[in-house]
């Protein structure tokens, strides 16, 4: 993956209000592991769902001008922690290949073939690795048990999302084993939240939440770690939802992968917005006393 | 099927036992294609192979039933099947007058059974010896020709 | 007697379900066992060699192995026996897998059970009799009975092998059905392209002896040795004369004669040359067509034929051969679809079969190769395909797959699309069957470039509706009930044996299964073989097969007859039937009774007469043993006295 | 069917200008569908839809328009892509499920009034904004859907966590943006 030293963060509308917490996490962590970030100067909504509903050159046109924004700042890589806005700027990236005029148009500019998008996961992954990331953990999460919840767009489809496997991703596995998690096979991995349905059809995503926070218990696992603000919403938010309508109590906390990350390597509670969660995370976090990283 | 077979497990039934003798062509392999498909059947028969029912001697028939044996059953091809062309024909005439035979020395002739089952047809053989078997079980213990005599 | 038990475990097949120790241990109580014990996989390379060894070791004469059914490895272990330096027929096999432990549960009763089978085993080994089998000249000719494409393939591959080959075909000309198809799939290459030069290459080759409109009569005799009788039908031409040149045709005054070849679509006369390719091209008269035969005048046939071929006198004959192996190929025919009322064929001239539709693609065929419909000889715009007409049917009797109806209405639609490209064909099917190289490819081909709508669900019922026919279906994926308006429905009827196929079975001693394609000799490990030793079976008379399955079959069975025909002379079966001179009372009972005239009388010196059994004729099946009054024929190896010791030893 | 048609006239309902377009503009070719059902068989809507996701595959082969973009299920798609990733026939399935979609909404068929709603609201905070303002779409949502008391549960949560901004942040490009949406409304 070709990446200049500085990437190009582009957070999205959800991490400014719902996901905040992501937002303060990701600048934490990748501050921490010596990823500088740039945050996009006056980067508009990538349109989402609504925009692609209406015309796909919409969406394409609205995530591209964020690419755009990349492209004068000089920057060719931008990363996103929301897998939506990250379907939405390859989406972009998908018409530039196939109608490169027909976007410069819609854009008013031509967009350089250099620019690329990727995730945070995917960011901290190559650019950081299982490796180095262990040699960084001064909490160590010292086998708790987890699962990881990679949603369904991160990976998938798989020709657009280029990365790890569409249906068994194993990155986010990966890190959360280096920084000491016991991670379980968890089999619904990808399978859809039903986040589309959240505003209109409350009922589905509880089901579909809820059938997810069932397994991960099943697993025994004592919290679950996502990379999608729309699954972290669905499993932490709704979770009291959930519990209501299957008559149980699950208790699950749902942390993003950048505040796992974050709390493994030292960071303060506060860098890391652990208390913006709704179902309270920090009875499972390790010893809140860092330690020196070992030497070797 | 597998489950309908019937097990024969009591004690007496256990001691009773059918002799077949199957013709090498048809019944035979059609017994072992019951075995292939692992058709269950109950375990009181033991099977002699005979290269065609025309090698059928009455005398088998007799002897067999008269040594105590509780159940006869013979199976050969179906009739214009024969290998040899014929041999079931002479077969079927020899073997419908010893059915007839067997009341004058005292045997019942429900204990004595011809039948024609191909090489493939493993699910009949299976139907075959299953209903025979339950009939001899339900016959109990040839008293044997024997038994009278003393 | 010395004799060695041999109990295999077979992994688990046996092992699991019978205490094959057990049974070992208990052989050990019957007279004369002297050695008893378990193997592992007892077929196995180290499985035979410790037989070997055990033979050698404890001087064993006799061996009974309890495996599983003799119709399996018993060839194996005689082989095995042999080796170490026994008589193969010093072996005997109990069956304790497919009639013990494939079929029960009960471990206490299958252990019984088996102990009683290896008694049974030993009490019959022990009366067994070295026996060594004779030596016979093979006649080196090859009978094929059917000339299409499997025949056509093994009689060409038999006779390419210097083979002397007698062909033999009911119908007038060679060709079967393949002949009439027009295109064959997955490739559309021209099917009479194909076959064609392969019909040639039989009348040219030398050493095939052609016999067509003839019928096998009888066969006699076994492998290496047979004498088959057949029956030339008279066809009223002098086919040495007959030049082929179509002039009586022409001529002839009785035009209006369904015509075979192009399956009832067109019109032939009474007198024909089947079709142009005919082999052999020769003229012959169908009798019930003919006006001469039904009306006593005409003769027009005979007064313009250039070279006077016509006889009207002629007879059917006789014409025996004798050969040494048989390759059965006589094909199948087609389902008639006048069982399903509903769909109206034979009501609605526009609803024909897949067959009449090839014809109609044929640019030999009644409209030149035009499609059109036989009501009124408009192009049809909506075809209408329908699979399944007599499979995978009980309520008709026909619960198997034909096997290549999926792919015939696969080329047949994008054939139609190809000749008609405003057409639009619907397929009704249950399930597509394509598993040969490229053929389902082939059908993703039909549905994706040529737009053929493909619809699961069967029809109901079929309609007329002005001139126009309605197609009541159903779309199973939708659970919708559909209708398609159509103008030409074809039907794509299932493939049944040859008519006349249950006979012929009976003719040549093979079997047949319930619907009457002929049985193989196994499954997997014989497919071309059948259970009568020399002859062999090719093509679609053994279950449905597309061509290219045909020609391997034929090429296989050609592959047979050449190993068979690879030595001189071949030893008998020794287990044949046995006179003792002095027993014998001379009352010619089985004489009667031999199916196969393998008995005759000898005088001895004092003028008594004897039966004498011909050893090399004798088949083995026992019947004279049977009928015999004093017990002086014995069937070796089936006698009187082993049958009844494997019967006491039951009892005992 | 679902829809209690009971009869399906092949050839009276195949609209193949309707088959064209679809595969025109998802550029999938529907076709190739073999109906093995693994779609179906890896939505988690199935039990949701009136038409499960193999049927809306093979109504569109069968050219019935009015059926397909009549059809609730072309509504309740989640986009998960899990039909596309597992298709064997490698069709992008949920791609056509959201080029149905569009076709849908422009050819007036609109079975779910909600979802229009909330897309007209998002785009309009985007339009106003450049971003979106969640606070202010949810109760603009809520509001014009009629479902004002449904996840009333939920704003206090948020509220208590401060994870609902009351004021807008409007980006400086907000006029370019707006003029980008707009285009697209005006197009012919």
């Amino acid at each position: 993956m070709p990446m200049n030293d500085r990437v190009a963060y582009y957070p999205g509308c959800s991490l400014e209000g719902l996901a905040v917490e992501y937002d303060v996490s990701t600048r934490a962590v990748c501050r921490a592991l010596g990823l500088s970030l740039v945050e996009l100067n006056d980067w508009n909504c990538c349109g989402s769902s609504p925009a692609s509903l209406y015309d796909p050159m919409l969406s394409a046109t609205l995530a591209g001008r964020n690419l755009l924004l990349a492209q004068e700042a000089r920057l060719d890589t931008v990363m996103t922690p929301c897998p939506g806005c990250l379907k939405a700027l390859k989406g972009a990236i998908k018409t530039r290949d196939a109608h490169p005029q027909a976007l410069a148009q819609a854009l008013g500019r031509p967009l350089s073939e250099r620019v690329h998008a990727v995730s945070v996961l995917q960011l901290l992954y190559e650019k950081v690795g299982p490796g180095a990331l262990a040699q960084a953990v001064r909490r160590s999460f010292d086998g708790l048990p987890v699962v990881p919840y990679y949603g369904c767009l991160l990976t998938r489809p798989q020709a657009v999302a280029g990365f790890d496997d569409p249906e068994n991703p194993v990155s986010m596995d990966r890190l959360l084993e280096a920084v000491g998690c016991a991670v379980a096979d968890f089999p619904f991995k990808t399978e859809c939240c039903g986040a589309t349905s959240a505003m209109t059809r409350s009922d589905i995503v509880v089901r579909l939440s809820g059938r997810l926070l069932d397994m991960a218990r099943r697993l025994g696992a004592r919290a679950i770690i996502v990379a999608c603000p729309l699954c972290q919403q669905n499993l932490d938010l709704r979770q009291a939802q959930a519990e209501k309508a299957m008559g149980t109590r699950f208790g699950i906390p749902v942390f993003y992968l950048t505040q796992v990350i974050g709390w493994a390597v030292g960071l303060p509670a506060q860098d890391l917005g652990l208390d913006k969660l709704i179902v309270p995370g920090k009875g499972v976090l390790p010893d809140p006393e860092p330690t020196e990283p070992s030497e070797s | 099927m597998r489950d309908e077979a019937v097990t024969i497990t009591n004690q007496t039934e256990s001691s009773l036992r059918i002799v077949g003798f199957l013709c090498n062509w048809c019944s035979y392999g059609g017994a072992d294609t019951a075995g292939v498909c692992r058709f269950r059947q109950p375990p009181l028969l033991r099977i002699i192979r005979i290269p065609c029912t025309g090698r059928m001697d009455p005398m088998f028939v007799v002897k067999a039933l008269i040594q105590g044996v509780d159940g006869v059953l013979v199976s050969g091809c179906h009739p214009k099947d024969c290998h040899y062309a014929v041999g079931n024909f002479y077969a079927r005439r020899r073997l419908e007058l010893v059915g007839r035979f067997l009341p004058f020395i005292g045997i019942d002739p429900r204990r004595f059974r011809y039948t024609w089952v191909s090489a493939s047809e493993g699910q009949r053989w299976q139907q075959v010896v299953t209903e025979f078997s339950a009939l001899i079980a339900a016959l109990g213990p040839n008293p044997g020709f024997s038994a009278h005599v003393r | 007697m010395r004799i060695g038990v041999f109990v295999c475990r077979c992994g688990t097949n046996i092992a699991g379900t019978v205490d094959t120790q057990a049974v070992a241990a208990r052989a050990l109580a019957s007279p004369d066992v002297v050695y008893a014990t378990e193997l592992l996989y007892t077929c196995s390379e180290p499985g035979q060699q410790e037989i070997q060894n055990a033979v050698l070791s404890h001087r064993l004469q006799g061996v009974v192995v309890a495996a599983c059914s003799p119709r399996m490895h018993e060839l194996t272990f005689r082989r095995a026996v042999e080796k170490a330096g026994l008589n193969r027929y010093m072996l005997e096999m109990a069956n304790i897998r497919e009639h013990v432990s494939w079929i029960g549960q009960d471990k206490a009763a299958n252990t019984e059970k088996a102990v009683e089978l290896v008694r049974m085993a030993v009490a019959k080994v022990r009366r067994n009799e070295p026996l060594f089998g004779s030596q016979v000249p093979l006649t080196k000719r090859v009978m094929v009975i059917g000339g299409g494409v499997a025949g056509i393939q093994a009689a060409l591959d038999c006779a390419d092998a210097g083979l002397d080959v007698v062909l033999v075909e009911r119908e007038p000309t060679i060709g079967g059905k393949m002949a009439k198809l027009d295109k064959t799939f997955p490739t559309i290459d021209c099917s009479s392209c194909i076959l064609g030069p392969k019909m040639v290459d039989v009348a040219q080759n030398e050493n095939i002896t052609l016999h067509t409109a003839t019928e096998v009569e009888s066969l006699s005799g076994t492998i290496g040795n047979f004498t088959v009788t057949l029956r030339k039908k008279a066809v009223y031409v002098d086919w040495d004369a007959c030049t082929g040149c179509g002039l009586c045709m022409e001529k002839c005054p009785s035009k209006k004669h369904p015509d075979g070849f192009n399956e009832g679509l067109a019109t032939a006369p009474a007198i024909r040359i089947p079709f142009p390719q005919a082999i052999p091209k020769k003229a012959h008269i169908e009798r019930s067509a003919c006006r001469y035969f039904t009306t006593g005048k005409c003769r027009v046939c005979q007064k313009i034929c250039p070279v006077g071929a016509v006889r009207f006198d002629m007879e059917d004959r006789q014409v025996v051969e004798n050969v040494g192996a048989v390759i059965v190929a006589t094909g199948y025919d087609l389902f008639d679809p006048a069982a399903y009322g509903e769909y109206g064929a034979g009501r609605y001239p526009d609803v024909i079969t897949g067959m009449q539709f090839e014809r109609i693609l044929s640019a030999s065929g009644p409209f030149g190769g035009h499609i059109r419909r036989p009501s009124d000889g408009r192009e049809p715009r909506d075809i209408v395909f329908v699979a399944c007409v007599g499979s995978r049917d009980k309520s008709v009797g026909r619960p198997y797959c034909s096997g290549v109806c999926c792919m015939v209405i696969a080329k047949q639609a994008i054939l139609a699309r190809d000749h008609l490209p405003e057409a639009r064909c619907y397929v009704f099917y249950m399930d597509i069957r394509a598993p040969g190289k490229n053929y389902d490819e082939f059908v993703r081909r039909a549905v994706e470039e040529y737009g053929v709508q493909y619809i699961r669900g069967r029809v109901g019922k079929i309609y007329p509706k002005g001139d126009r026919l309605v197609v009541q279906g159903a779309d199973t994926l939708l659970g919708a009930q559909v209708e398609v308006e159509a103008d030409l429905v074809v039907l794509a009827t299932g493939v049944e044996p040859s008519r006349g196929a249950r006979e012929l079975a009976e003719k040549l001693h093979i079997s047949a299964d319930t619907h009457g394609f002929f049985m193989e000799g196994h499954p997997k490990l014989k497919p071309v073989e059948t259970n009568t030793a020399g002859i062999y079976l090719a093509g679609a008379c053994q279950g449905p097969k597309d061509i290219p399955a045909s020609v391997a079959q034929g090429s296989a069975a050609a592959a047979k007859v050449l190993a068979l025909f690879a030595r001189d002379s071949m030893t008998t079966d020794p287990q044949t039937a046995h006179v003792a001179e002095k027993v014998c009372i001379g009352c010619g009972k089985c004489l009667t009774v031999c199916p196969f005239g393998a008995i005759q009388w000898k005088t001895l010196r004092d003028g008594t007469k004897k039966a004498q059994v011909l050893e090399t004729v004798c088949q083995g099946c026992g019947l004279c043993n049977a009928t015999c009054p004093p017990k002086a024929v014995q069937l070796r190896h089936f006698t009187d006295d082993q049958i009844l010791a494997e019967l006491e030893a039951l009892c005992a | 069917m679902k829809n209690g048609q009971n009869l399906l006239r092949i050839q009276e309902h195949h609209d193949p200008a309707f088959v064209q377009r679809v595969e025109q503009q998802s550029a999938q070719k529907v076709s190739q569908c073999y109906q093995c059902g693994n779609c179906t068989a890896s939505c988690a809507f199935t039990g949701d839809y009136d038409f499960p996701v193999n049927q809306i595959m093979r109504l569109i082969q069968l050219g019935c328009k009015e059926t397909v973009l009549g059809s609730r299920a072309i509504w309740l798609c989640g986009q998960c892509q899990a039909c596309t990733v597992r298709c064997p026939c490698t069709i992008d399935v949920a791609r056509v499920m959201a080029t149905l979609r569009s076709m849908a909404l422009e050819s007036g068929f609109v079975a779910d009034k909600n979802l229009r709603r909330f897309s007209d609201e998002f785009l309009r905070s985007v339009s106003l904004f450049g971003r979106v303002f969640e606070a202010g779409l949810l109760a603009a949502y809520k509001f014009r859907s009629g479902s004002v008391l449904s996840d009333l549960e939920l704003a206090p949560v948020l509220l208590k966590k401060g994870k609902l901004r009351f004021v807008p942040h409007a980006i400086e490009g907000r006029r370019e943006v707006a003029a980008l949406v707009k285009r697209f409304f005006d197009a012919p």
